[in-house]
């Protein structure tokens, strides 16, 4: 039966998140507005207390002692917290994610045990995944098999005890400044590895990316970086790792990083994104009924007014198809009983929300005026936020093959072994 | 119809793309990615421009300068901005003032500023206009509110005026000598009526240089706040007459305000499609080239699109301005400098975002340079805004009005 | 509970209504799109086929004899009609409101008792409605309080025994030719007057337009019949009209035709417009998986893949919004307890879908080439339907200064009486 | 640079908008009315634009003809479409023949079939190129397969040629004399190597005409079937050489066929912004005017924005044609003419859309003539296409990879 409520335990955590966010992540993100993206460093208090409202562990099942969330209150959550600051919603999303599909997939009832207790018990151990290199063009391809070239910038050498020993050095890992766990995956002689690796191993320095350096990316290319947490460079120098952190004996393709598993994926990523569309749309229109010009509030002008109009009906159409994307990840059998189409409603979902949320965002920024492009004041970086959304980690173009594959019915082969 | 230049503007076009190769694409990104925005600025650019005569270009020739016309300043801006659209703007910022010495200042005016602008190679200038609550009130003041538009003080005192206030977000503000500032000097009736401009040197006392605006693109070009604390003026640096603000700043018709953004996005947008078309052409996957696929071939033919109609539009404009200087009563009615302005912002957004897809990020890395022309257009997205858009319409409406009115009194 | 499940019924019904369109409405379709838009006559037995699906009466409550549909039901089926043909649609959905209008709120139990029975068991009997002369810039005002100066253009003289002459022409009524019962909204010396007057009645005469002939608008510039059903012409001279048939002392506002009571009404006329986009985007999916072009079927080409995923990512996004809001026009709990903000959802529905499906009919033209603009091929008439969702009955430019309202929080005076 | 016309251009251009508003407006709404597509020609109005030069403007006058160049062509072109889009191109249709007589015709062709055409004012011309199953294959032909393209069959039969097959959306189908019909003489090899034009006059035994094809808009110009059942064509009317038809065709390098559309498209905005304003002007409510609107004026500015730059584009383009005709080969690379048609097709579309919003509707009606510009528009969304829009950058980008190889060549 058709129904739009939400449970009550859904409103709480709404409700409860976005206190946490009034309180605690705005003022703080005012202040790390003022500094450069590569020097912001959250407080360690706000991990403590984000994690413990659950916000680290949502989307482990509440068997693995998570807090076991459906993917719906997962974007209601993503959402709220970008509302207030979409480095730490992409942070605690990262961990959340990566959580679930380490303890709930890739490891053994042995790993799990020795790594579930640490996990659990401090506030402050967060996640990261070290894979393959990639560049924009991985998935500009569109009907026709996957060839995938991305190679692991970090080597692993097998022991003669059974250990491995890394070598390599890999630039923007998402989370590296703050994972106590990080998933590396690593070339082998005879294919990759995918290996858990603390963070205090010897032989692997984290490093924070000098803002001023541009290293090279995959390309060749100069690159900085440029996403929506934080994010840092893993050196590994003769870094041995026991043979038991072994994790997968092949590459790990993370599903919302594309590929077939993101069309059903649960839109975390596009409810962040909605969030930074709502945090700029807010910001605007509380602008709009404050600031007078031609006599009257500007709100009351009809170009503003229209504008805002349009921001607010993008907003809510997003959220209307994360949410609808979000049950349709949890709920397989509506697309068998005919409740919902046939299509892969994550990527439609991202599609959508990226292209709505960029426009929203250079809106809100031309009702501010001059105030829009100030790099101490937020807005300038929600237009900037939105820009990677909409191009990177499977950009709009891609997702747009891939969705006009699933339209006509193409079934692409299965990539080589390896490929992410 | 002959849409080529001549030799002279040829040779101009020819000099300013070989000193943004030259010069300054090569410093370009690395100030840009100071941080630091009082940092970013670099006076040796300024001097080697200076001394080719970018800076003094519009000046016309009876006072010493070259006195380009305005195709070949437009033709300078854009190849300039190629390099870089703010330090385009840091010589171009300079010529609005001989347009405007030209209309309003008097022969002693001219005489006291002009030698010194052509003499010193530093000698930058800004003009203030906007104020913390004054932005589109200025140029879109509403009817008769006295409280609309700019406020900063001016008080008569003998041969002097008290200058009291504070100006904001004024470009050069940080590195000018010499300002153009809009005061009020009757505060109770409004802007059109009770407005005064006036030149105010850098060194004038009570008058100082507040922060630098922490803008997210056009670094090399700062921002800053003046502010007037009982700043002294002479009288005789009054534009035009006291109350005639307005009228003073309105007697330059050129239309180059409009003008000098459409042409300097029309620079960004070329070097925008430049990077294009090398990485469609020069990178390759699979033994394919990044330009053999469609859906690349399709952005790189709306990025060519939009930059050969913005081309052709600002090149034309440039001329119809011209024409207007020499007296061509029609293109003095043209308000095409801001219909121009407005469409070279739409291309200006689309082709650097354009740019910013065929680059692609991966891994939460994307581009450097891409990115900077990203930063940059968004940073200009007040040119071209609504008052930019709604403000050429009404004076065409009015005109129409104007005209059924004349014909409805005709017999 | 959040929960997208349809109903069995919900299923079922639109299952049947989808059959019905292929069995009937698609034949009979593409046989009318040959002809001139004024000229198109829908056979009488489609119009007892629905009535028997119950689709005259699907949105009279069941007390009443109807269907007793939800607002979501409604929209599903007015989406499935508009896909096989928008004009049947807009008739059977007209009647349907229309329906429960008049029987649900506006008739005394008399005067329901008089005219149910009649309604109910005669399948073709449908309804229209003849109001005030409106004008485009009727809805063009913002932040403002609304005058309205559209007149009606028949007037009622009261007779000495309390029956109504009435007397005038009115252009342009939609359902007028099949209509067997007619609200009429006339203009007495006191005020408006409603009255329900059948066709057949002695004094009025209902014409067919002349697509040749052009007739002034309200603005007095020539105009032309454009929307998306059947319309006509209404003709009373000196049509006697008895007292009993008086439905209301002043003017009658419809719901979706704007105003306030709009933002929150089933989308029903933005179910019928995504209907409109499916059928475009269907038959353009058709074309590109069969014709071959570049040595393969152009859907493999990645400009037209583009297109295609662009078109069915709207079409989807537009669903779930104008569902959302159906749903919401049901529940008005909802927004007392959190579960939807408080918006016109309605409004968003409407404005998204409108600019959506305009899109997605420009891009199937484009994808069929010539073939996209022949009047004797369907595409060209979506093309033309897209766009009349897009201006008329509210355009979105007004739509859009309505939902700004909202968000301002401006509260309009309430306009004189008599206000359509 | 200059921007304004001659005193020759202006005459042409004051000409056809005499003619448009005196003669072609009046009957553009009638004619586009009438249902039955084989009834909305006018003989009377193609007649008397035959008098004025209209349909032999092009024609060298060396032959005879008015020999006007693509910039008056632009401009007579974008006049004549600001009453009828259809009517204009009903004329402009003929001038490709001049262009491509001019390129790739013998002496005794011109000989036979222009004097005709100058001498009958009725005799007009199409060319047949597209057929049911080849649209965008005969502009793109995918490498090598003899499959793609156009069928349309010709086989040698002494000093004829027997023509087999169907033509369709051939533009004056129905009302053409003379038609340039692209036929394939080796079926067994691509599109380039086995195609030869033919010459055929309508009276060609074995050739007729089929259906008229319903179009939405464009009502006036008619676009018929073409069908060809053992037609007899002297060998005399093949155009260059045998199975050189593709080479043939692109002898014309004017790049006139894409401006064609460009200045068309230029005239049906210029008439869609006429009509908007008057309404902003004229039309008011509560003692408001339309105009006074803020969401008015904004739709005008974005109006006006794109036919300026529109204009701009198109009549540079048609210098640089003129310039490319004279010579110029750097003009002659141009591919200016593909980009411009490209962007005539964002502006039509969006200023006709424009214009019916400003319009509106109410009570299911529409503005009869806001709603017919809106048909003419959507009726040559052809123009624009994909294919249109990609080609060009493939021609840019094999130039850069030829540029690069050459490079890579040099020690």
């Amino acid at each position: 039966m058709y129904d739009l409520h939400l449970t009550a335990e859904q409103v709480e955590m709404r409700e409860a998140v976005r206190d946490f966010v009034a309180r605690e992540i705005k003022p703080m993100a005012a202040e790390l507005d003022r500094r450069e993206e590569l020097q912001r460093q959250f407080p360690p208090a706000l991990f403590d207390q984000a994690s413990q409202l659950g916000l680290r562990t949502l989307g482990l099942p509440a068997e693995f002692g998570g807090a076991g969330a459906d993917s719906l209150t997962i974007c209601i959550v993503a959402e709220e917290l970008a509302v207030g600051d979409v480095g730490v919603a992409a942070m605690l999303t990262e961990t959340s994610t990566l959580a679930r599909l380490l303890f709930d997939g890739m490891l053994s009832d042995e790993q799990r045990a020795q790594w579930m207790p640490e996990f659990l018990s401090d506030h402050r151990c967060h996640l990261a995944f070290a894979g393959p290199d990639s560049e924009p063009s991985d998935d500009w391809f569109y009907h026709r098999p996957f060839v995938a070239d991305g190679r692991c910038p970090i080597s692993a050498l097998k022991a003669a005890n059974g250990d491995w020993l890394l070598n390599g050095v890999q630039n923007f890992v998402p989370n590296a400044p703050v994972a106590k766990l990080i998933i590396v995956e690593a070339a082998a002689a005879d294919g990759p590895r995918t290996l858990l690796v603390a963070c205090n191993t010897r032989g692997l320095e984290v490093r924070a990316h000098d803002p001023a350096s541009r290293n090279p990316g995959a390309d060749g290319e100069p690159v900085f970086a440029w996403n929506n947490g934080t994010s840092g460079q893993l050196v590994f120098r003769d870094c041995r790792v026991p043979a038991k952190n072994l994790i997968a004996s092949a590459g790990t393709r993370l599903p919302d990083r594309g590929g077939k598993a993101a069309d059903r994926a649960p839109p975390h990523r596009a409810a962040m994104n909605l969030g930074v569309g709502r945090a700029a749309y807010e910001a605007a229109l509380e602008y709009a009924k404050l600031r007078v010009q031609g006599g009257r509030r500007i709100i009351e002008h009809q170009a503003i007014g229209t504008m805002l109009a349009e921001m607010v009906a993008r907003l809510e159409t997003a959220r209307s198809v994360i949410w609808q994307a979000a049950w349709a990840a949890d709920h397989a059998d509506a697309y068998a009983d005919g409740s919902l189409p046939h299509l892969p409603h994550a990527t439609i979902a991202r599609i959508m929300t990226a292209e709505f949320v960029h426009k929203v965002t250079l809106d809100a920024a031309q009702i501010f005026g001059g105030s829009g492009v100030m790099r101490d004041l937020p807005m300038q970086k929600h237009v900037r936020a939105g820009m990677i959304f909409l191009h990177s980690n499977v950009s709009n173009s891609a997702a747009k093959f891939r969705l006009a594959e699933a339209v006509a019915g193409y079934e692409r082969p299965s990539p080589a072994a390896g490929g992410r | 119809m002959d849409f080529s230049l001549n030799e002279e503007q040829r040779a101009w076009q020819m000099k300013a793309r070989r000193f943004a190769e030259e010069e300054i694409r090569p410093i370009s990104l690395q100030r840009d990615q100071i941080t630091d925005p009082f940092a970013t600025f670099d006076w040796d650019i300024i001097r080697k421009g200076s001394a080719l005569g970018f800076r003094t270009a519009a000046v016309p020739k009876r006072w010493g300068g070259y006195g380009v016309d305005i195709v070949t300043q437009a033709v300078v801006m854009a190849e300039l901005a190629r390099g870089d659209a703010a330090m385009s703007k840091a010589f171009s910022q300079c010529w609005k003032w001989s347009h405007l010495i030209a209309a309003s200042c008097t022969p002693d005016q001219q005489e006291r500023f002009l030698k010194t602008f052509l003499a010193d190679d530093t000698y930058l200038l800004g003009a203030g206009i906007t104020e913390p609550n004054a932005g589109s009130d200025n140029r879109l003041p509403p009817g008769n509110d006295p409280k609309a538009g700019y406020r900063l003080r001016a008080e008569r005192d003998g041969d002097h005026w008290i200058l009291n206030g504070v100006k904001s977000f004024i470009a050069h503000g940080s590195v000018g000598k010499l300002f153009f500032v809009y005061t009020r000097t009757n505060p109770n009736v409004n802007l059109k009526e009770g407005s005064t401009l006036f030149l105010v040197p850098r060194d004038t006392p009570g008058f100082r240089i507040g922060k630098v605006f922490n803008k997210i693109g056009w670094r090399f070009y700062q921002n800053a706040e003046l502010i007037f604390e009982n700043a002294r003026v002479p009288h005789a640096n009054v534009i035009g007459e006291v109350n005639g603000g307005a009228k003073a700043g309105s007697g330059e018709t050129s239309g180059f305000g409009e003008l000098e953004l459409a042409a300097n996005a029309l620079g960004v947008c070329d070097s925008a499609l430049e990077m294009a078309m090398q990485r469609a052409h020069a990178r390759a996957r699979g033994g394919e080239r990044l330009g053999d696929q469609q859906f690349i071939q399709l952005k790189l033919s709306e990025m060519h699109v939009l930059i050969e109609a913005l081309r052709s539009f600002v090149m034309r404009t440039a001329w119809e301005r011209d024409r207007a200087a020499q007296g061509d009563a029609a293109m003095r009615e043209s308000v095409n400098a801001d219909f121009v302005m407005s469409f070279s912002r739409t291309a200006l957004d689309r082709i650097t975002e354009l740019n910013m897809e065929i680059h692609g990020t991966a891994d939460g890395t994307a581009n450097v340079q891409a990115e900077k022309l990203f930063r940059d257009a968004i940073t200009s997205h007040v040119a071209g805004d609504i008052v930019q858009r709604i403000t050429p319409i009404q004076r065409l409406l009015a005109r129409m009005r104007a005209q059924s009115a004349l014909a409805a009194a005709r017999p």
